[in-house]
């Protein structure tokens, strides 16, 4: 090049971490190794070189030995690569003649051999200071955020952070798959551990966002595409046809009493099966909002167009439309906030419980609607042969901490089974049985609520429940289903019959969890929820900017929790959009004009249409603005004309170079 | 430095636990940073243990690696190259990782042209929740090439200039 | 039918069926006659070793399977097929541990050296049920059946190791595959909670209270689910509940005779097999039922 | 009356670890402690110890209960608890562990009757390749129960006359190179 040669002064500092790196690699000698490299001016080890001391030893050198590069070893650059790169802009040096090497994530934690990890660490220094040399001064870009935010998920998380946000003032699109919002939560009738009524605090919130200026609500809808980056999110949203116009009904319910089915004989999905519903219903009276839906699947004048309608004819308001499509609808949102929420453990995937064989096995949500007051059975525990149960058993861990269904604990099912224990004992004064492995009360006032049950009298036996069948042994087992269990206090083997068995059943990704992620380009963990970027720093953000996590989606969590993380979402949404502009990687891509042939190759390789063929020049171009960095055309382009800030070829080379440097 | 770097070469040699040779592959990974280079953090985070013979180029998406890196790093001393992207289907830029497995499929051929066996030159998906993959990919790979013995490629360049010098001046001679 | 059926099984008896279990192997021969599916005995097979093998010497359990994998080698491209629960399952876990475990894998390897014999490649190790469901199909069943089942509501027993880990026959908690073969046949069977339940085993030999409690609590659930024969897939299982029934009901005051059948003796018969090939005569309980179950017509009687 | 405490003197922790090196014992160190293995056994109820307890006394090195009880000699292998166990620990094949190690060490209930048919079915297998039933309940009642033969006599001519027990022994061709390979372990 022809710009004056600078001398090149590397400052290289390799970071203990405490013990973090230190235990495994021998910082020491890395210093050392660093230091007679040529080039470095400066190396030092230090014990925490992302804290304030740490930072200002950095800007310190860049003064006093007019350092112009530096490297630092230590954690993983998704950590700690923008705290050192403001270290160094403190220095008075461009940010990004600073690169991070990675020894702990890397090196230190995942080897076992002191010496081996030594020389890894050596490797990937030497490598840094060989990229570090052609490294150039760049900006970063500024883009504005748009104010608005996408929630997606109508469950308690989604209201909350809705709310929050739209309290603050902002746009906020509440998406909701179901007809209704409300989620899991308004299924229930008591919260533990303080017993208040689920509806009672829930519906008020609900009617909230229906009313609220700054919420659109679209409930039976789903999101089925998002494009853009953070601040700049393009999502078309579809939304289902319920063949009744939410723009005018209101809710009178006139159409479902005038359904040429005089009988309701279909399974109401929110009673889970246990009450039921006509083709065109509105799923509980709370529901958000409340306008009717025809069930597609059920109604006859969709599947068949003979029926005679005479929904039709009982809505004074016209509200009723069998013409209705699916409906795209595009909308701008600077964040997006990721509430879909969990599914319940499906009960029959444990065969030895008997649920779907013998009918007085039940499932926790099932015993929800069975308590509830507002339930198909008006909180009277009845069951399904119309038997009032002396005795139940409640099983805890169904499909959780096993190795054959789900590893995790499910985290709230011992909670939710002692409530639900005492609120059956309440209910139908039957004598009830807990069957658990561990008591696991961790939360506020939990390890009070159960000290309140065992006081109730209600049974605690410790041991996972081996099998629920109806094999009698002898006369007082007849006609009731034989619980049989190693109780693990007394040692042995106990047979307890029941007349009905609640299974605690716990919590799992949605069924398409896989597709939302793929959606949001977010992540899945092992067991297939949403991955958060940090477990303990960053728990709501995801690996994609811009969007950001609340609720069971990333985890199984009780409402508190859920409430308290879907406030978080909220406040990250809103730094966000407050802050007005995202500053974007200059890691983009730009073609040096006259080394490029015109051959076009990398024109259909970009995903974001950022490159153009300029026709007159001969030359490809590329819309800066567009680019998001990837480096696909960088690697395509057959004349190496395509250059990409921050892996300029040059910089991976002198990478390789390092790494390889002992061979 | 070169002392230093030779006893630390030793040392290591004496370290390793496999083979009677003492032979510990090199072997450079190009991880994209959404997927790959995140499953690795992961592994850290979650302290699974793995073979040290891996050095990881971080690229920001495995789009980006030009086969011109991985022939460089064979050039340079490589016992291997590992290539690890996101899962098809889950790019974080859409389908990088397709056109990289484009080009991954035509240098295989090259490269086993050339004699370099397809175990030495590997492209995996790994997925950042796959920690777990991040290590028995690694492992697998460091097992398989130390199996393969050491690539050697710069000392074959320069034997095999040496041989060339040779013909030269015996042509030179020749034509003297 | 299947490729598989076509070109027909190897076939390993186990020691059971050729002694206490004779009628399973005498019926399931009959049964594959009447299919018309080949069997061949596998050549100088020895004993699986069991459950007791691997109690006391572990690498000699796997030894004696790998053996007879071994022969199993040498007449490539056909499955093996093991009817005796307990075969079955020490061949397949002989396969899955020498596949896992390398040290296994290595004292197997030392162990074939010594007998001069080829360490075993892969053979699929079927049980009788399996291919009945399968390769063979209720489809083909019921094309050849001849004859209705005029007996009994009819048990399930599917016993513990055909169905436990190392296998692929049918779902550990609650198999099904018999009982839909039996009812696409129009047979009755009960929902029989008990069905994987362990018969005891050598239990009832070396601990005869206990296993004739346990095969007590066996009989008394069928009889009481209205099952009026129990169709097993094991000799062990087969004999545990028949041969103790006098003492079982001696000892618990409730009558207990109850014919206790193998599934290819119900099959076979219903295929149009002779009482005497499908062995009916070697059941001890239930005797009397079974004449009135099985009549065979003047014409098959003539032809004795 | 007889003290109920366990000293830590008498626990060998180290003991544990071994038996969980051993093929099929792997997950040992897993187990929850819920007692679904017992809940399913067949047998537990005849058991001095559930199969539960069993796991914790190996973990915890206790190891002469864990080698002497009744319950290894109980387990009938019907892989229940195996295939049941939610942490996967394949519970029989732990039993079979201690079963070798309490024959080895010859620390098994005196006149049980399990272990002793286990050790003649082992030899009469080792000699001739094959079982023979017939032979193997008579070395069985000789040597554990020699009154028993009364009580057997009623299921033993049953089985006679239906053909179902032969007092022939069957050997297979090649027994000379089947004992060689099973010939460096000499156990019993």
């Amino acid at each position: 090049m022809s710009k004056p040669v600078e001398e090149i002064r590397i400052g290289v500092y390799v970071c203990h971490c405490g013990t973090n790196i230190a235990g495994m690699v021998d910082v020491k000698n890395v210093a050392d190794f660093a230091s007679r490299l040529p080039g470095v001016t400066v190396s030092r080890e230090y014990k925490y070189m992302c804290s304030d001391p740490g930072q200002e030893l950095i800007r310190q050198d860049i003064k006093e030995h007019r350092l112009n590069r530096i490297v630092v070893a230590s954690c993983s650059p998704l950590l700690h690569e923008e705290t050192f790169r403001a270290a160094t802009a403190k220095g008075g040096l461009n940010p990004f003649f600073f690169h991070l090497v990675n020894i702990r994530e890397h090196d230190s934690w995942v080897h076992e051999n002191r010496q081996d990890a030594t020389a890894k660490a050596n490797a990937l220094v030497h490598a840094a200071v060989e990229r570090v040399r052609s490294h150039k001064a760049l900006t970063k870009k500024q883009v504005p955020v748009n104010p608005a935010v996408l929630v997606v998920g109508g469950g308690i998380a989604g209201i909350h952070a809705a709310l929050t946000l739209a309290n603050a003032g902002k746009k906020v699109y509440l998406v909701e798959r179901e007809p209704t919002i409300g989620g899991h939560m308004a299924k229930f009738d008591k919260t533990f551990p303080t017993l208040d009524c689920a509806a009672c605090i829930l519906t008020p919130k609900m009617s909230s966002v229906k009313s609220h200026k700054n919420i659109t609500l679209w409930s039976y809808s789903e999101v089925s595409r998002i494009e853009g980056y953070v601040g700049n999110f393009e999502v078309t949203v579809r939304r289902q046809p319920r063949y009744v116009r939410e723009d005018l009904c209101v809710g009178c319910m006139e159409c479902i009493d005038a359904c040429v089915f005089k009988e309701a004989k279909f399974p109401n999905e929110f009673d889970e099966g246990l009450g039921k519903r006509k083709p065109i219903y509105v799923p509980f009276p709370q529901a958000t909002p409340k306008v009717a839906v025809i069930d597609p699947d059920r109604c006859l004048n969709v599947k068949t167009g003979k029926c005679k309608k005479s929904c039709v004819a009982s809505c004074d308001r016209g509200a009723i439309d069998f013409t209705q499509k699916p409906e795209d609808r595009q909308i701008k949102v600077g964040a997006v906030v990721v509430a879909t929420g969990f599914k319940a453990f499906d009960a029959k995937r444990s065969p030895q419980y008997g649920y779907g064989v013998y009918p007085n096995v039940y499932t926790s949500l099932e015993v929800e609607r069975l308590v509830n007051a507002s339930g198909p059975t008006s909180g009277e525990v009845v069951l399904r042969d119309g038997r009032h149960p002396k005795t139940v058993g409640i099983i805890h861990c169904v499909g959780s901490r096993e190795e054959h269904t789900n590893r995790w604990c499910s985290r709230v099912c011992c909670m939710y089974s002692l409530k639900l224990a005492h609120l059956v004992k309440e209910h139908s004064g039957a004598e009830v049985f807990n069957f658990y492995i561990d008591m696991r009360t961790p939360g506020k006032s939990f390890e009070e609520f159960y000290q309140k049950l065992l006081k109730e009298g209600v049974h605690f036996v410790r041991g996972k429940v081996a099998e629920v069948n109806d094999w009698v042994l002898d006369p007082s087992e007849q006609g009731k289903l034989v619980i049989r269990v190693e109780d693990t206090l007394l040692g042995t083997v106990r047979r307890i019959p029941v007349d009905m068995v609640v299974l605690g059943v716990g919590l799992e990704p949605h069924a398409d969890a896989q597709e939302v992620r793929r959606l949001f380009n977010i992540s899945c963990g092992t067991e297939g929820f949403f991955l958060e970027r940090h477990p303990k720093l960053a728990p709501v953000n995801t690996f994609t900017d811009g969007i950001f996590l609340a609720g069971c989606c990333q985890g199984p969590k009780d409402i508190p929790d859920t409430v308290a993380q879907a406030g978080a979402a909220a406040a990250e949404a809103l730094a966000l959009i407050d802050s007005g502009h995202v500053e974007l990687e200059p890691n983009t891509a730009y073609i040096v004009e006259e080394e490029c042939s015109g051959c076009k190759s990398c024109v259909p390789l970009c995903p974001y249409k950022a490159i153009s063929y300029v026709e007159d020049k001969k030359k490809a171009v590329i819309n800066e603005a567009l680019c998001k960095g990837c480096g696909t055309c960088v690697g395509a382009c057959p004349s190496s004309s395509i250059k990409q800030n921050l892996f300029e070829d040059e910089q991976v080379f002198s990478e390789i170079r390092g790494v390889l440097a002992d061979v | 430095m070169a002392g230093a770097m030779l006893n630390l070469i030793m040392e290591n040699q004496t370290s390793t636990n496999g083979t009677a040779s003492g032979f510990e592959p090199r072997i450079v990974a190009f991880f994209c940073n959404w997927c790959t280079y995140t499953a690795a953090d992961l592994a850290g985070v979650s302290r699974l243990k793995y073979a040290a013979n891996v050095r990881v180029v971080r690229v920001m998406c495995s789009g980006r690696v030009d086969p011109q890196f991985i022939l460089d790093a064979f050039a340079k001393g490589a016992d291997g190259v590992l290539i690890g992207g996101c899962h098809p289907g889950d790019c974080h830029y859409i389908e990088g990782n397709y056109k990289l497995l484009r080009r991954v499929r035509l240098l295989h051929r090259m490269l086993r042209d050339m004699g370099i066996e397809d175990d030495r030159f590997r492209l995996e998906w790994i997925s950042a929740a796959e920690g777990e993959k991040v290590k028995t990919v690694i492992n697998d790979m460091v097992e398989k090439v130390r199996k393969l013995g050491p690539l050697q490629l710069p000392q074959r360049f320069r034997d095999g200039d040496k041989e060339l010098e040779g013909e030269q001046l015996k042509a030179e001679a020749a034509h003297v | 039918m299947s490729n598989e059926s076509e070109k027909g099984y190897l076939y390993f008896p186990g020691c059971s069926l050729k002694s206490t279990g004779r009628a399973y192997e005498e019926s399931l021969l009959e049964l594959f006659r009447l299919l018309d599916i080949p069997l061949q005995e596998l050549d100088d097979w020895n004993c699986c070793g069991a459950t007791s093998y691997m109690g006391i010497d572990e690498e000699a359990a796997f030894v004696l399977g790998a053996r007879n994998l071994s022969i199993a080698c040498q007449t490539p491209g056909r499955d093996l097929m093991a009817p005796c629960s307990a075969c079955y399952m020490v061949l397949r876990k002989t396969q899955d541990y020498t596949s896992k475990y390398p040290q296994v894998r290595r004292e197997v390897e030392a162990a074939m050296k010594r007998a001069d014999l080829p360490m075993p490649g892969q053979v699929k190790i079927r049980h009788p049920l399996e291919i009945l469901y399968h390769d063979v199909g209720a489809e083909r069943l019921k094309n050849l059946k001849k004859r209705n089942w005029l007996g009994g509501t009819i048990a399930c027993y599917y016993g513990c190791q055909a169905v436990r880990p190392y296998s692929d026959v049918d779902d550990a908690y609650n198999p099904v595959k018999m009982d839909e073969l039996l009812r696409a046949m129009g047979v009755q069977t009960i929902d029989y909670c008990l069905k994987t339940k362990c018969c005891a085993g050598v239990l009832t030999g070396t601990v005869p209270p206990v296993g004739r409690r346990v095969n007590y609590i066996l009989l008394k659930e069928a009889v009481r689910k209205g099952a009026q024969a129990v169709v097993t897939i094991c000799p062990l299982c087969q004999i545990n509940l028949d041969a103790y029934q006098k003492e079982i009901s001696a000892e618990s005051g409730e009558r207990f005779d109850i014919p206790i059948l193998y599934l290819p003796q119900v099959l076979g018969w219903m295929l149009g097999g002779r009482k005497k090939e499908l062995a009916f005569h070697r059941c001890i309980a239930g005797r009397r039922y079974l004449n009135e179950w099985l009549r065979e017509t003047k014409e098959e009687e003539a032809y004795v | 009356m007889e003290r109920q405490i366990r000293y830590q003197r008498e626990a060998r922790p180290a003991w544990g670890a071994e038996i969980a090196k051993l093929p099929g014992c792997e997950r040992l160190y897993s187990c929850i402690q819920c007692g679904t293995c017992s809940g399913t056994c067949p047998m537990s109820l005849y058991m001095d110890y559930t199969p539960r307890r069993v796991i914790a006394l190996i973990r915890e090195g206790f190891y002469k209960d864990a080698l002497s009880c009744r319950t290894i000699w109980l387990c009938a292998s019907c892989y229940s608890c195996s295939s049941r166990c939610p942490q996967d620990i394949k519970v029989t094949d732990i039993m079979y562990a201690l079963k070798r190690e309490a024959i080895k060490r010859k620390v098994y209930p005196s006149r049980f009757p399990t272990p002793v048919l286990a050790r003649e079915f082992y030899r009469l297998v080792k000699m001739f390749g094959r079982n023979s039933e017939f032979l193997l309940v008579f070395l069985l009642t000789l040597k554990t129960n020699p009154l028993g033969f009364l009580t057997m006599a009623r299921t033993g001519i049953a089985l006679l006359l239906t053909g179902r027990l032969s007092p022939k022994v069957e050997m297979i061709r090649d027994a000379a190179r089947l004992r060689k390979a099973l010939e460096p372990k000499e156990v019993a």
